[in-house]
């Protein structure tokens, strides 16, 4: 690749990181990948419908559940995949960092409105509103918010080298400051006390609920990390076609 | 046919919703990967054609 | 066909409080080129500006002579300044597309006239990754791709090497030897073929 | 009609190619409108009833960001000065330019209200009335927002000038936008949404000419 420098003591990690070995080796990967991911589905989407009973208190609306729980992990695992990748490009400068931040972050915004959706689908008939001013929901629109700022300064940039490194900083920032919100959203909601009231109680977990929560959050963290790989693929491609470009410009020079 | 209960317009706008967004994602992704790896094979086979020059 | 002239009568411009231009006066037929000479800052661009409708100047008159009736007056001409016009984020084949649709040219001429201007094959790249030499030959493309009788260029060499200057000597030659006409502010040595008459500015024009 | 359709598809895909200006402008028209909801405090009756104000100001903010690479690049990289030479008039391509900023930036709004509208309890009529004004209003605040652009593209420091002078200008828009919510005075919301319509085609008739103007001395 020629946006990497040779290292001077290629470890194994350095080896297997390297953008050309990361394209051999992960080529292998994606179909087994996918195939996992959709076979996941089947079975979630099975015990989801037809496999566990409708719950005592919510009814049917608790498979709505088995949509939003996973989309809401998803949407803090993804934070925390590029607040890693933002550590990686940061400290070790590695190119393989900047690329799995860049690929994650348009993921970590879908999940989270998905998130989001299928949390208001599901307060409309439990809570009678579509939207509710409260703390979990309320931060994670904020983290929504930080998602799309990432990928609108991503999109700011010409130069995505140097795009990297300044993402990594408010990725940074965003992770020490999201905490932070939801503190103060919950601090915020005690302070105001609103108008109505609407508390969901804290449904017993009972194994039949269970299992299809853990079988679709598999399946959702598995179709992340095929999106996750195949992006990063084709990011790793985008950074060749760009320097192939400018090669091309070069070499055409100015020969009329 | 599956019974969803008196929600099921909610359940259904759910599943909907997140199989339209992530299709959505899974269609870009493929689109962007095919382009992206039309337009490098596209200037390899440019450049190859500038070395044998 | 009817013979057609540039004619600056007089023209007097005074930008921020100093005279630039006073009484400049000249003609320029069709089949002629017209250098306007001198060091920096003595109103060569200015006076340029003039002839492209840019600037108002504070006496005096321009007009284009033989023209078609139905183009309005500006439109006779082409105007290649300091600034490309060119945006990055689009191809060099959109770039020059454009503004081919927006000065009026035949849209076929695009891809002939990017491979004139030396920068065949490069079509669809970003021109943002063009060099300074490569960009201005791409803003002096369009010069190609739209026909226009009257050229009016600053400083068309500046950021070409020799190759890509003795380019441009010979886009102005043929230009003018098929009956167009241009005016240039160079403060370099162009060998244009054909007709050519020197205006000297100094900086005695205050 | 080529060179007009020419600058609409070029300032189009400029503005969904480059730079996530789009996405950013959305976004930030969001955030301003959940933003005071922060302030008010989550009382639902009350954000309800101040929804139509928060989503104007929001739109009008949102609007006022985005007017400054109107004409700004167009005016540092030469474009302008080439527009004067163009097979039609520079009032035709402002025109066509404020088409094009409108469809990046007024249309979007219009499609992101929802997202406002359920976040702060919009009931169904007012959705509907409030994606009307927004259609109605947000072509005039584009003309408004053209001339403020035009008259300071020369200025390096534009950028605060130009919120000052657009503001006043915009403030009708504001009082016929959210003048047209009231349930309960149908004639009077009919009248303040057929006079939107009317500030916004008679603004959009005639800043082209204006900001033309303004282009014109600029470029000297």
């Amino acid at each position: 690749m020629a946006d990497t420098s040779p290292n001077a003591h290629p470890g194994w990690f350095t080896r297997i990181a390297h953008p050309g070995m990361f394209m051999g080796w992960s080529r292998h990967l994606v179909l087994p990948l996918v195939a996992i991911t959709v076979i996941a589905f089947g079975v979630g989407l099975y015990f989801s419908f037809l496999a566990s009973p409708a719950d005592y208190q919510m009814g049917d609306t608790v498979r709505m559940m088995y949509v939003h729980v996973p989309t809401a992990w998803l949407s803090q695992f993804c934070y925390a995949v590029m607040f890693a990748s933002a550590i990686g490009t940061l400290v070790w400068r590695h190119p393989m960092a900047d690329v799995s931040q860049k690929a994650a972050a348009p993921l970590g915004a879908a999940f989270t409105a998905l998130a989001l959706f299928t949390g208001s689908m599901w307060g409309r008939p439990t809570w009678g509103t579509f939207w509710e001013w409260d703390g979990r929901m309320t931060s994670t629109l904020v983290l929504l918010f930080i998602y799309l700022g990432i990928i609108a300064l991503w999109r700011a940039f010409d130069d995505q080298l140097k795009a990297a490194r300044i993402v990594a900083v408010v990725t940074l920032v965003g992770a020490v400051n999201i905490p932070v919100i939801k503190f103060s959203v919950d601090w915020w909601q005690t302070l105001h006390q609103p108008a109505s009231v609407f508390r969901m109680d804290g449904p017993t977990v009972d194994g039949s609920i269970l299992v299809p929560l853990l079988v679709m959050t598999l399946a959702f963290s598995l179709l992340f990390m095929t999106l996750h790989l195949v992006r990063m693929r084709t990011e790793i491609t985008r950074r060749r076609i760009r320097s192939l470009e400018l090669a091309q410009a070069r070499a055409a020079g100015g020969a009329a | 046919m599956i019974e969803l209960g008196q929600h099921w317009e909610f359940i259904a706008a759910a599943y909907g919703g997140a199989f339209a967004i992530v299709a959505a994602l899974t269609g870009w992704t493929i689109v962007s990967a095919i382009r992206a790896k039309a337009r490098v094979s596209e200037l390899e086979a440019a450049r190859a054609a500038r070395k044998l020059q | 066909m009817l013979e057609k002239r540039l004619v600056a009568k007089d023209l007097t411009l005074i930008r921020g409080g100093r005279p630039v231009l006073s009484d400049l006066s000249f003609t320029v037929r069709s089949g002629q080129a017209l250098y306007l000479r001198g060091p920096n800052g003595v109103g060569k661009s200015s006076a340029l500006m003039v002839l492209a409708g840019l600037l108002a100047p504070q006496g005096g008159s321009t007009a284009f002579e033989g023209g078609d009736p139905d183009v309005q007056p500006l439109s006779h001409l082409h105007y290649v300044g300091h600034d490309p016009a060119i945006k990055t984020g689009m191809s060099l084949a959109e770039n020059l597309a454009f503004w081919v649709d927006v000065l009026g040219g035949d849209a076929g001429t695009v891809s002939q006239a990017l491979s004139e201007a030396g920068l065949g094959g490069l079509d669809k790249i970003d021109a943002g990754m063009l060099s300074a030499g490569q960009t201005r030959r791409l803003a002096l493309a369009r010069l190609i791709a739209v026909p226009r009788p009257l050229w009016l260029l600053d400083e068309p060499t500046s950021a070409l090497d020799s190759e890509g200057a003795d380019w441009v000597a010979r886009l102005i030659s043929q230009h003018i030897a098929s009956g167009g006409l241009a005016v240039i502010a160079t403060h370099l040595d162009i060998a244009i073929a054909g007709e050519v008459e020197t205006l000297n500015f100094s900086r005695a024009a205050a | 009609m080529r060179a007009f359709t020419a600058i609409i598809g070029r300032d189009l895909r400029l503005g969904l190619r480059q730079g996530g200006d789009l996405l950013t402008l959305v976004l930030f028209f969001v955030i301003v409108g959940v933003l005071l909801p922060f302030a008010v405090g989550p009382d639902r009756p009350l954000l309800a009833q101040l929804a139509p104000a928060i989503i104007w100001v929001a739109a009008l903010l949102a609007q006022l960001l985005s007017h400054d690479r109107l004409f700004r690049s167009d005016f540092e990289d030469g474009s302008l000065a080439l527009f004067r030479h163009a097979s039609l008039s520079l009032d035709g391509i402002v025109f066509a330019k404020l088409i094009a900023h409108w469809l990046l930036t007024g249309l979007p709004l219009v499609v992101a209200m929802p997202v406002l509208a359920l976040v702060l309890g919009l009931t169904a009529d007012n959705f509907w009335l409030a994606v009307l004004t927004l259609l109605a209003g947000t072509p005039a605040l584009t003309a408004f927002g053209a001339i403020g652009a035009a008259v300071t593209v020369g200025l390096k420091r534009g950028g605060l000038v130009a919120p000052v002078l657009v503001l006043p200008l915009s403030l009708p828009v504001l009082i016929f936008g959210t003048g047209a919510f009231d349930p309960t005075r149908v004639e009077a919301s009919t009248q303040a949404l057929l006079l939107l319509c009317a500030l916004s085609l008679v603004s959009m008739a005639l800043a082209p000419f204006a900001a033309a103007l303004a282009l014109k001395i600029s470029g000297e």
